[in-house]
């Protein structure tokens, strides 16, 4: 039987690629449908036929779980990922991110490209982080809210936007951007993609793919896209 | 077949106020632009609904206000040629011509494509659409698209007033042999008096929305109180006769009449036929006694009945020949010349000529 | 660059095929709404017509969200649909299809007033003086007439299903070979680092099949432009 | 003024090539359906492209394929009555009806509202739109429209079909006074003769496409060969004449002409001025010698010339009468009767009244 | 439930001013690009329709990101404009109203011309005999009579400008009081668990101002429609 996954848009690349070493190994086809974390809960909440879902933030994996949508024994944090400042990288200067760092007085005029704080995950541990390194009253008025990640790295990579803080993942590819500095993992909560198994799946190979995507072999798949691999069973 | 109309209607400030009936044959409605001729055929037709009143064809109620009766246009089998074409620009002539025979049932049939094509000279056309034709022929198809629904009633609105002489000739013995042959009764809107008087049995005048007069052809035209609706230059009477002799040497006809006998070139009738003559009073001249040696043949013997009003150098006598009342129209001064009075006995001299073609008319062979 | 995987051409043919039924599975109630819409005074029009609009007033995720409110498994209609007919619509191309069909109906539906607003009653009228009922008149006369205004809201309906993206991935998700379609497939290229070539490649497809599509319909168009104006040259 | 055609043009199967040249006063363009008049009209407004050719209007170069002019309609000055209105629909009749002043110089405007709107009866219609109107209401807007554009030149295309007689008796001397008191040159279409006779000085007679015959007006309706086209029923001369003397007991006027004189009532010109008469055919009777005690009282001394061909039972007689050549029909029986040859001396009579006043116009005043 | 904050308020009338001004500044080239597909023959034409049809093809994402590529602030079209003019879209409002304009150009360009190519060529022939040049004959007598495709095309592109999410967000971001309509107020909304009922409260304006627009159009376009087809009692 295939497994259908429902999985957070971000992880397209690697998902697409375990998904193929999975079937090498088990012969069961993968299919992944990637969209918003929001659009895919509320799918899972109207019957959607999903047998996994793998979700960017925690908030929308606690919102199934709350209406019993999900299997919670089976719910484990699969991924992590760090937050960076990039800047364009004609403009790109190292800026070091501690305490109190001068972030208003770099964007000058400019805007800072983030995730909508609101509820884009990227943008709410942006957020935590910049509310931890007392800048955040400085730029809150100064951003410029993205629908999604990948929206708020495209606005720093056209120079629309001085300064962005976006995920390492993204912003390790993009050629139109420089990364000016890293957060401290201790200035915002862990980025966590938790999965878990729908509760209306009665599919056994969502089990093993769920298995497989802790393994070692998709542990490297996501380390080769730039993923922290937490995969500890919760 | 009868027409009994009895409507109002209202559209913006006129006020159409129609009461007549009429019997079989063509009943022509007459009368200035902005009458409210085209208002009241369509009524008839069904395209507008009169405000109250009663529309009775042949005896089918087609309105009625009172009893809630509203028959819808398309149940009426009613061949409405239309006063601007309203051809249909997506078909072509031929598509427009048929376009009415899917809704007649082939019981009901009585016109075919072939002759209607054939009269009407439109064989070289039936492939275009009706943006390439040219206004003539826009009518001329219009009017074979009304023809091939076969209908029980034909309204005609102004249907030759885009054509020329010749085509008229050729279309309106077509529209006779309708009324006579398949006695199909027919609503006729016309400008041109000759046109009314060769075919119509009732005339309807109109004017202002009202029926101004209604009843027989030749009753309406010889009365002297309407010349001025109908228009002085073509007042006239309209009198029906029987061909009793015909002459094939000189290509006359004799036609007799309560008046006497009339000679009448290019008749093709056979003996015992019946027609309609039209004489305008404006081709009556007036004689004291039988003049001689003169080209014009007809020469009828009469007594003065009456004097109209003068136009100015004109005035019309009145005079009765035989059973029939007929007009003339002549100068003040050759009536004082010959010194007429009413009374007086006197002689009609009527050129042959002036029975053409286009005040003849051959009348319901029924 | 141009080498389609298996599952893009999938989502191609699944583009053309949501598009086309979309389309077709709405016109007939697009022209009776066009319809009842251009000729028909009744209390509460404005609010038929503004239900009309709904699709294009409010931002297609919300759309689709109330689709799957409406048509999903557990939805209003879509439960009765599945116990009565067993028709299901949630994750189902036929979903997408609904989903496509709702977006472009405002333009269908607007094209097709527009043309029937400009029919010239006056030849309906002729045509019923001529025998022809309420429906033939419309089929022989009325439809004929509005062919422009029919292609014009086909062609633009058919676009839009080739852009749709909120209201199909939040009713159907993004189900490869299911519910994928062109724009969900460049959608999910957007999302991840390096997706551009990819993006890019399918948009080129999409703007490939609207355009042949514009192609295909351009002769059509011009026949029906040209019968119902009139213009041609008489053979 | 003169107007100079030589125009090729080919739609579909239709192939217009058009020649003529015309001066001062109006052409008449008169032919069957069909013919290509409209055709014509259109290329000389400027809305159709000839295929090759030239148009010259009062030596102003309108169109020459040659020397690539083509000048944009809205610069030719041409005012258009069209055949089928072409009103605007969205504006009323007071807008429709000055569209055309905002585009002509004040300089260059001789006419103003208030009298086209009295003339064609329409001041109770100006704040109506054009779907309101009956069919005669439009074509008179329409006419309104294009005279109030003050143009330079006109084309009416069959402007007068669709009124009553009433309303082309109003509109006709109008028309001859845009004539003769402004000497606009006009191109006239019309089915009519009557209409064409008495307003034109230029007949061109087009016949599937070409011209057939173009030239002076009594010339091209005097020649017995073209009766066919003109139609026999309408056939006639066309004279000029002069106003000797004026008898206002009788309303009647002595009209001088190379003929002799003649008797015509009710026409409203002063001594000295000249007059165009139309006589038909059909309304002359011939006489061996003058008739006595008859009312009518234009008799006129003639020579046979010639006889045409036969229809039937009529024949047309030519008569030379002093200068002028004018055409008798008669019947065959009555020419047998009379013993009528070439050569012959013999007296025409002809009924005042027929110089109606639709066959009457005052000629070009210069 | 109907208490709107502060940030909603501004988003709502932000709303109205992008809408209205996307409307009014793409009409001019509106009218003139469906007059050229409307009248004119060329090579190429096809090219152009496709071109208009666009952002109805392309997936909305992907027209944000077009808009950015060209109009952006190092766009090639948008570095000139800042450098020449000092106009910038960048996150402006003014960069919203562009956003709405080309999602709705292809409606307001494919109303006016179904309009257009309805138009009685034979009226305009007529204008022209009475002196009118060519732009005179589309200002008096053209225009008047398209009036009805254009008051449809706004309403479309109006509508569609209330429901713009897509574009919008990706070209000038969601920033309160500056680039934040009403869709992207709501689809935050959406984005977020529980926010529903926000979501339907300012779903409920959208409609409500569209439904507002349409009952205010409705004496105008009656009068239009009325006035074009002529269909008035005579006073
Ligand atoms: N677009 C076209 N394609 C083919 N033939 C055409 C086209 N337009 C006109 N014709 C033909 O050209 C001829 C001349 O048309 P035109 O309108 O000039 O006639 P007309 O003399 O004005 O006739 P009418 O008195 O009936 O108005 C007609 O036979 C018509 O069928
Ligand atoms: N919708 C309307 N509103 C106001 N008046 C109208 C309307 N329709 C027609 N009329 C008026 O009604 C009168 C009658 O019109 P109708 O078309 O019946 O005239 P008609 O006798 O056919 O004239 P014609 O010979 O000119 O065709 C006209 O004066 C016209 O102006
Ligand atoms: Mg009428
Ligand atoms: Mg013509």
């Amino acid at each position: 039987q295939d497994v259908l996954v429902f999985a957070a848009a971000s992880l397209k690349n690697a998902l697409d690629d375990i998904g193929a070493l999975y079937q090498k190994a088990s012969g069961h086809k993968v299919t992944a449908s990637y969209a918003a974390s929001s659009v895919l809960a509320k799918q899972v909440e109207n019957g959607a036929p999903a047998d996994v879902f793998i979700s960017a933030d925690v908030d929308w994996v606690d919102y199934l779980d709350q209406r019993k949508l999900i299997k919670p024994e089976t719910r484990i944090n699969l991924l992590g990922n760090r937050l960076v400042l990039v800047a364009p990288k004609a403009e790109a200067a190292p800026l070091a991110i501690t305490n109190g760092f001068p972030l208003a007085q770099r964007l000058g005029t400019g805007r800072l490209a983030v995730g909508d704080p609101a509820h884009v995950p990227a943008g709410k541990y942006a957020r935590a982080a910049l509310e931890h390194l007392g800048v955040w009253s400085s730029v809150a008025d100064r951003l410029a809210p993205a629908a999604s990640v990948r929206e708020a790295l495209a606005l720093v990579s056209r120079g629309e936007a001085p300064f962005g803080i976006v995920y390492q993942t993204d912003a390790g590819v993009d050629p139109g951007v420089a990364i000016v500095g890293t957060f401290p993992a201790d200035s915002y909560p862990p980025v966590i993609y938790p999965g878990a198994i729908v509760a209306g799946s009665e599919n056994p190979n969502a089990v093993t793919f769920l298995g497989f995507l802790g393994g070692p072999s998709a542990r490297s798949v996501f380390e080769h896209y730039g993923f922290t691999v937490l995969a500890t069973p919760k | 077949m009868t027409l009994e109309i009895d409507v109002e209607k209202a559209l913006g400030d006129f006020r159409l106020r129609a009461r007549f009936s009429a019997g079989a044959g063509v009943t022509a409605l007459f009368g200035h632009s902005g009458a409210g001729k085209s208002t009241l055929v369509n009524l008839i037709a069904g395209l507008e609904r009169p405000d109250r009143g009663r529309i009775v064809a042949g005896g089918a109620v087609l309105f009625d206000d009172r009893r809630g009766i509203d028959v819808a246009p398309g149940r009426r089998r009613i061949g409405y040629i239309f006063q601007e074409g309203r051809l249909f620009p997506h078909l072509t002539v031929r598509q427009n011509l048929l376009y009415g025979r899917w809704f007649t049932r082939p019981a009901d049939r009585y016109v075919t494509l072939a002759p209607v094509v054939d009269l009407l000279g439109l064989s070289s056309l039936l492939d275009r659409r009706p943006a390439a034709l040219s206004g003539g022929e826009k009518q001329r198809v219009a009017i074979g698209r009304a023809l091939l629904t076969s209908p029980r009633l034909l309204l005609m609105d102004e249907p030759l007033a885009a054509l020329d002489q010749a085509r008229r000739d050729e279309i309106l013995p077509y529209v006779e042999r309708l009324r006579d042959e398949l006695r199909l009764p027919i609503v006729y809107v016309s400008h041109a008096i000759e046109e009314v008087t060769r075919l119509a049995t009732t005339l309807v005048l109109i004017a202002g929305g009202t029926v101004a007069a209604a009843g027989p052809v030749d009753e309406i035209t010889s009365r002297l109180d309407l010349q001025n609706l109908i228009g002085r230059y073509e007042a006239g009477t309209v009198i029906d006769g029987t061909v009793t002799a015909v002459d094939a040497a000189w290509h006359l006809a004799e036609v007799g009449f309560g008046g006497g006998r009339l000679l009448v070139p290019n008749l093709a009738l056979p003996v015992g036929a019946t027609v309609r003559v039209r004489i305008r009073a404006r081709d009556i001249a007036l004689a004291l006694r039988p003049p001689e040696d003169v080209s014009i043949l007809n020469v009828l013997p009469g007594r003065v009945v009456a004097l109209g009003n003068a136009d100015g150098g004109l005035i019309e006598v009145q005079v009765q020949a035989g059973t029939v009342l007929l007009v003339a129209r002549i100068t003040r001064k050759a009536l004082d010349g010959l010194g007429i009075v009413p009374g007086q006995a006197l002689y009609l001299m009527i050129k042959s000529i002036t029975f053409d073609r286009h005040s003849l008319g051959q009348t319901m062979s029924g | 660059m141009f080498d389609y995987t298996p599952d893009e051409v999938t989502a191609i043919l699944l583009s053309l095929r949501v598009a086309l039924w979309g389309m077709a599975g709405s016109l007939p109630l697009a022209l009776l709404t066009a319809w009842v819409l251009s000729r028909c005074r009744f209390p509460g029009k404005t609010l038929v017509d503004g239900v009309v609009y709904l699709p294009l007033i409010l931002p297609p995720v919300v759309t689709g969200y109330l689709l799957l409110l409406l048509l999903g498994r557990h939805g209003l209609i879509g439960a009765w649909l599945d116990h009565r007919f067993g028709i299901v619509f949630a994750f189902r191309w036929t979903g997408a299809a609904v989903a496509s069909a709702v977006m472009g109906f405002p333009l269908l539906v607007q094209a097709i007033r527009l043309s029937l607003d400009a029919v010239d009653r006056r030849l309906e009228d002729a045509a019923r003086t001529l025998g022809a009922n309420g429906a033939w008149v419309f089929v022989t006369v009325t439809l004929p007439l509005v062919l422009p205004g029919i292609l014009t809201g086909c062609i633009l309906a058919y676009a839009k299903s080739l852009g749709e993206f909120g209201a199909t991935i939040t009713f159907v998700s993004n189900i490869p070979g299911q519910t994928q379609t062109l724009p969900l497939a460049i959608y999910t290229f957007t999302q991840v680092p390096g997706g551009e070539t990819g993006a890019m490649r399918l948009t080129l497809v999409s703007v490939a099949l609207a355009l042949g599509a514009m192609v295909a319909s351009g002769p059509l168009s011009r026949l029906i432009s040209r019968r119902v104006q009139g213009r041609d040259a008489g053979n």
